[in-house]
C-alpha cells in the first residue's frame, strides 16, 4: 500500500526572515550564516548542532560527488498504527518538515576522492526512527558496497527502532547486522560515525559494529533510555552518562571527532583500510 | 542436574488459582496473553529442559568479565539430537531472581551466549535458543560494559553461524535484548508468548504519555505471536495447555518437544551453505516498504562551507539545526524504544 | 647435550612404613588407603590433594588404554643456570623424585570409550615448571590430535615457566599457543583442567584457553603471583582470590567439578565437542 | 597526533647527565644494561613514532570494557609502508604515568592489540609491535578481568595472523606480558633493551631468596637481547647511539626505521601462506632439550579406585599426594615465574 506522494515545500518558506539560532548549550544567540559556515558547532562553547542530511553530506563528501541510490522508497503502515496521530500522518509530517521521504538517505560519493557508500540519517525525521526503510537502505547500501568493494560510512543520528512499525522495525537489527556481517567477512571496511543522538536499536545494530567508531563530542549514545536506566534500577547515573567521552572512556568508540576534522579523519582512516591490492586470503 | 531441573519443574507444579477466562474485547484478550506471558510461575530455560531433555551440563562465563546468570547455555541431548542450548532464566523465589537479574541479562550474558554458539560451529551442534527476555538489564553497569555492543555482536553472529538455530519465543519477547537470542533458521513460539520492539508501558507512555494505556499500545503493536505469525516474524505457534504453559509444564514442554525435534530433523538435513543462505533471506525480507518511481525530494547537498555565497540553502540548513532542548531530547516521540 | 640417565628408585622406598597422611586443611589424619579410595579427596573437609601424574591418569582414562608417546623427551640446559643449585642437578634429583622425566607426560588413550589425546603435569617435577620438553609435549600432543582428530585434554599443575630455561621457557608459550590455535581452526575440541595450583606461563597460555575450561575445587588459578598481586599494588586482596570458583566467578572457568566427577564431565562433554560425523564446512 | 608525538620527542632531548661506561665485570655490565633499558627517558611506542612516522591516528577500546593507555595502538605510515602499530606507552610524567599505569597493560590493552591486529589483518596492513613492557599489571582488577586469558589470546592470535609482523624490543622484556605482543616474522630489538622470563628481581627472590641478587639473576637469565640473538629469540639487534636510547631519541628512531623498513619491504614479498608457516617454525623450534631411547620411566598407570587390593602402588602415590603447606605453596622455588 504505497502513500500518496507528498507535496514538498521549501523548508524556509514562512522563516525566511529568521536569522539567528539560540545555543541551547550556551544560549547565545548566533547569526545564521555564521553558524553554517563553523559546520553548526557553536563558536562560544563547542556545541554541535544536530544537521540535515544533506548538510551532512555537504560537509564530508567532495563536491558534485554524490549520488543519492533508491531516493523511492517510502515507509508503509503495515499495522495499521494508531496512536495519538495515525503512522501515516506522523510520515507525512515529516516529509514535509524535512524533504526526506524517510530517516536516512543513502547513496555514493566521494571523501578526499575516495570512492565510498554512505548512509547518513536525519534525527529530524521521526527523531531518525529505524523502520523498515531506514533497514533497507543500509541494507543496500552494505551490499553495494560489497559488489562493488566500496568502503561503507554510516552517519547515525537516530532515537532508536520505529515503534510505528512494530517488530519489524525490531527486525531491522538482524537485516541490517546480517549485511555488515556479509561485509566484514568480505573485508570491505565500514566506519560507524555516531552523532547525537544515537541510542536504542540503531546503537545497538550498525551504528555500534564499525571496523572504526567514531562519535561526535557530548553526542547522546546508549541503548536504554536514561529514564529507564535510572528510573526501573533506582541507580544514580555516571557522570557524563551515555555521552560520547563516556563511551571512549568504557572502550567503544575509538575516537571522539570535532565536526570540523571529522572529513579528513575519515579520509586518513579509508587510505589506511582499503586495501591498495586485494588481500591475498 | 537433570535432576535439579526436574526438581524445578516440579517446584512449579499447576497452581490451584485457576486462570481466568480471556474476555471477548480484543484489547483485554490481547492485553490477557501480555498478562499469561509475565506469569511468574511460566516455565524458562531450564525447567523446559527438565521436561525435554535426556542430559543437560551447563558451561558458564564470557571469558571476559563474569558469569550471568540471566542466560543459561549449555550442551543437551533432546530426543536423538545432540544440540547447544541457549536460554534465558528467571528465578524460582526472590534470592534467585535477584542472582538472575529477574532475567534481564547483562552484557556478559550475551558474550557467554555467543562463545556457546561459535563452540556448537565449530562442534556442529544445532542451536536451540529459548526466549523469554522482557528486555536487556537497563542498569548502569549494563550501558558501561557496552549492552548494545553484545546486542548487536550476537545478532550479527547468529545471521552467520553455520548451524542450524531453532529459537522459540516462549514468554516474553522484548526488545534487542530478545532479539540477541532469537535469530533463527525458525521461530516458534508458544501460544501465549508475546514479542515487541519495546514493552507496551514503554511504547504507551511515549506515544500516549501515560504508561496506563499499555493495553492501548500492547495491541496496537500486535505484540501476540498469532498476530506475529500473520507478519512473518514468528512461523509456527504451539498450543499452551489450557490454562496456560504455568498450569502444566509437563505438558507444555511436551507438546514443545515434538514441534523442535520436527523442526531439528528438517534443519540437520539441509546444507549449510543453503541454510546459512535462507536465513540471511528471511531477515533481508523482513519489513514492508514501498518503492515510487520519480526523482528524488531530496534538496540539493550544499557544497562544503568555505566556498561562499549560498546564502539561501545556508539559511534553510540553518533552521534544521536547532536541536531540541537536552530535556526534550531524551524522548522526543516517536523517536525511540526503550529497553 | 643429552643428560646422564638417572637411576629411578622407588617412590615408597624408605616409606614403605608411613601409613597415615595429615590433610594440610582440616588436620585430620587420613589412613593412606582410604585417601587413595577417595582419591585423594579429603573425606572430612573436601580438600583435593595434588596427584602424581601416573595417580590423574588412573583415576581419569579406562583402565588399559594408555599409551605413553614421546617418553624420551628430557631437559637440557641451554643457558648453562646455576643459582644455588645447577640446574641440571635440580632436573635429576626431581626425575628421582618423581620418577618421571620432566613435569608432563601425554599419550593417548581412552574415557568412557572415546580415544582422546592427553597431556597431564605433575607438579612434584620442580614446580610442575614448563620447559622446553613441557611445551614440546603440549606442541606434539596437539600436533598428533589434530593429525588424527582425537580431542585434546591437558591436565595443568604449574607454576608457571621454568626460570632455569630462561626466554626459552617464556618462548614455550607462543609454542603451545600457536599449535592450540591449528587445532581450533580444524575444529577439534580442547578441553582444559586446571589443577591445584595452574598459575603463571602455564595458566596465561594453553590452560586458559580450552573449548571448556574445567577446575578443581579451591584450586590455585592465577597469572601474577599473590605476593606480587598484593605487594606491588599495596592492594588488599579480594576474599578468595586466584581460587577456582573466584575464576568461575569472573567468567573463565566453564565449571568448578570434583575430582569424583571428573572423568563423567569430561566423557560427557567429549560426546557433544567431538563432531559425530565430519562438520561440512 | 604527529605534532605532540614530534614534541613528545622534544620532551625528552638528551639529557646533560652523560651515562656511566659499562664496567668490565660481565656482571655489573650485564646490570648496567638493564638499568639502561630500564631509563625513564627511554623512546617509548609514540616517542619512537614521532621520529620514524609520517602519519598516525591512534586507535581506542577494546569494545569490551575499557580503553588501556598502557598499550597505544592505530594507523601509521612509516616510509611507503602503511602499517598497524600497537606498542606499549609509559607517562613522561607522574600524572602521565598513572594514567598509563606505568606501562604495565590490563587485559583491555591485549584486547585493543588484537581488536587492532584483527582489522589489519582484514585491511591487509602489516603489523609493528614496540615492546617495552616490564610485565602486564599484576593488580587484582587485572586477574580477575582475565589478564591470563588476554595474554594466551594475543600469543595465539599472533601466532596465526595472517599479515607480516615486526617485532621491536625496546626496552624491558618482561614476560608474558612482553611476549602478548612480541610473536613476530621477525623479532628486533635495541641494544640495550632486555627480554627475560621473569624480572631479575622476581627471579632472585625466588631462587636465592633475596632480590638483591637480581644483578646475579639477570646474568644467568642472559636476559640482554645480544645474549638472546645468540639463543636465537632475537633475530637482530640495533646499536644505539652511545650513551644509549634515551641520550638521542631521533637518532635511535633512524637507526630503528631503516632496519624496519628493510624488514617490511622482505616481510610483504612474501606469501602469506609461507609468512604463517614459517612464523609457525619459528616459534615452535625455540627451546632446547634431549630425546632418549629406551623405554619410559614412568611407572604404570595404577587402575582407577574401586578395583580393589594394589596397596603397594596406592601407597607410594599417597606419598606424592601431600601438598606444600598453602604458605609454601605461593612460590615453591624453582616453580614459577612472576609478572
Ligand atoms: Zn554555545
Ligand atoms: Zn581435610
Amino acid at each position: 500500500m504505497p502513500m500518496k506522494f507528498p507535496t514538498f515545500r521549501s523548508r524556509q518558506a514562512g522563516t525566511a526572515e529568521k536569522m539567528w539560532t539560540r545555543c541551547p548549550s550556551c544560549e547565545e544567540q548566533l547569526f545564521n550564516k555564521q553558524l553554517e559556515k563553523a559546520m553548526y558547532v557553536c563558536p562560544t562553547c563547542g556545541h554541535h548542532f544536530r544537521l540535515a542530511a544533506p548538510v551532512r553530506l555537504g560537509q564530508l563528501i567532495d563536491d558534485g560527488s554524490w549520488e543519492e541510490h533508491d531516493p523511492g522508497l517510502v515507509s508503509v503502515d503495515p499495522l495499521g498504527f494508531v496512536d495519538q496521530k495515525a503512522y501515516p500522518d506522523r510520515v507525512a509530517a515529516a516529509q514535509v518538515a524535512t524533504g526526506l521521504r524517510d530517516a536516512a538517505i543513502w547513496g555514493t560519493g566521494r571523501i578526499e576522492g575516495q570512492p565510498l557508500a554512505i548512509v547518513v540519517m536525519d534525527f529530524a525525521f521521526m527523531g531518525g526512527s529505524m523502520g523498515a526503510v531506514v533497514g533497507e537502505k543500509v541494507a543496500r547500501a552494505a551490499e553495494t558496497a560489497l559488489e562493488e568493494r566500496l568502503p561503507l560510512v554510516i552517519v547515525s543520528a537516530s532515537g532508536g527502532a520505529r515503534m510505528q512499525e512494530g517488530t519489524f522495525a525490531l527486525m531491522q537489527l538482524a537485516k541490517t547486522m546480517g549485511a555488515l556481517e556479509r561485509l566484514r567477512e568480505a573485508r570491505v571496511p565500514y566506519i560507524s560515525i555516531m552523532s547525537d543522538p544515537t541510542t536504542g536499536g540503531t546503537f545497538a545494530s550498525y551504528a555500534a559494529m564499525g571496523d572504526v567508531n567514531l562519535a561526535e563530542p557530548n553526542a547522546l549514545i546508549g541503548f536504554a533510555g536514561a529514564r529507564v536506566g535510572a528510573g526501573t534500577i533506582g541507580q544514580e547515573l555516571p557522570p557524563g552518562f551515555q555521552r560520547a567521552e563516556f563511551l571512549f572512556h568504557h572502550g567503544f568508540v575509538d575516537r571522539v571527532v570535532a565536526r570540523p576534522d571529522l572529513r579528513r579523519e575519515v579520509a586518513q582512516l579509508l587510505r589506511f583500510l582499503v586495501p591498495s591490492e586485494p588481500v591475498h586470503g | 542436574m537433570v535432576d535439579r531441573i526436574l526438581n524445578r519443574g516440579r517446584d512449579a507444579e499447576p497452581s490451584v488459582a485457576a486462570t481466568p477466562e480471556p474476555p471477548a474485547d480484543p484489547k483485554a484478550a490481547n492485553w490477557a496473553r501480555v498478562q499469561l506471558a509475565r506469569n511468574l510461575r511460566r516455565p524458562r530455560t531450564l525447567e523446559f529442559l527438565g521436561v525435554i531433555a535426556d542430559e543437560f551440563i551447563e558451561l558458564h562465563g564470557d571469558r571476559v568479565f563474569g558469569d550471568d546468570e540471566a542466560i543459561v547455555a549449555g550442551f543437551a541431548k533432546i530426543g536423538d539430537h545432540r544440540v547447544a542450548v541457549v536460554g534465558q532464566q528467571k528465578g524460582a523465589d526472590t534470592e534467585e531472581n535477584l542472582r538472575r537479574s529477574f532475567g534481564m541479562p547483562h552484557p556478559e550474558g550475551y558474550r557467554k551466549a555467543m562463545r556457546i554458539m561459535e563452540l556448537a560451529e565449530r562442534s556442529g551442534l544445532p542451536v536451540v535458543t529459548f526466549v523469554d527476555v522482557p528486555g536487556a538489564h537497563p542498569g548502569p553497569e549494563s550501558e558501561e560494559r557496552g549492552i548494545a555492543e553484545a546486542i548487536a555482536r550476537s545478532v550479527g553472529l547468529m545471521t552467520r553461524l553455520r548451524t542450524p538455530i531453532v529459537t522459540i519465543i516462549t514468554g516474553e519477547g522484548g526488545s534487542g535484548g530478545a532479539l540477541a537470542i532469537a535469530v533463527g533458521d525458525v521461530v516458534l513460539a508458544l501460544e501465549n508468548a508475546v514479542y515487541s520492539v519495546i514493552s507496551p508501558e514503554g511504547c504507551a507512555s511515549i506515544l500516549w504519555r501515560t504508561a496506563d494505556e499499555a493495553p492501548t499500545a500492547a495491541l496496537a503493536m500486535k505484540m501476540s505471536v498469532l498476530d506475529q505469525q500473520a507478519l512473518g516474524v514468528v512461523d509456527e505457534v504451539i498450543a499452551e495447555p489450557p490454562g496456560g504453559a504455568h498450569t502444566d509444564h509437563e505438558e507444555t514442554g511436551l507438546r514443545l518437544k515434538a514441534v523442535l525435534l520436527r523442526e531439528l530433523d528438517r534443519l540437520t538435513a539441509i546444507p549449510l551453505d543453503v541454510l546459512v543462505e535462507d536465513r540471511y533471506r528471511r531477515y533481508r525480507s523482513l519489513g514492508a516498504y514501498a518503492e515510487l518511481a520519480g526523482p528524488a525530494p531530496t534538496q540539493p547537498v550544499p557544497p562544503r562551507p568555505g566556498l561562499a555565497d549560498r546564502l539561501r540553502g545556508l539559511l534553510e540548513a540553518g533552521q534544521r539545526a536547532i536541536p531540541a532542548s537536552p530535556a526534550g531530547r531524551r524522548d522526543e516521540p516517536p523517536a525511540r524504544e526503550d529497553v
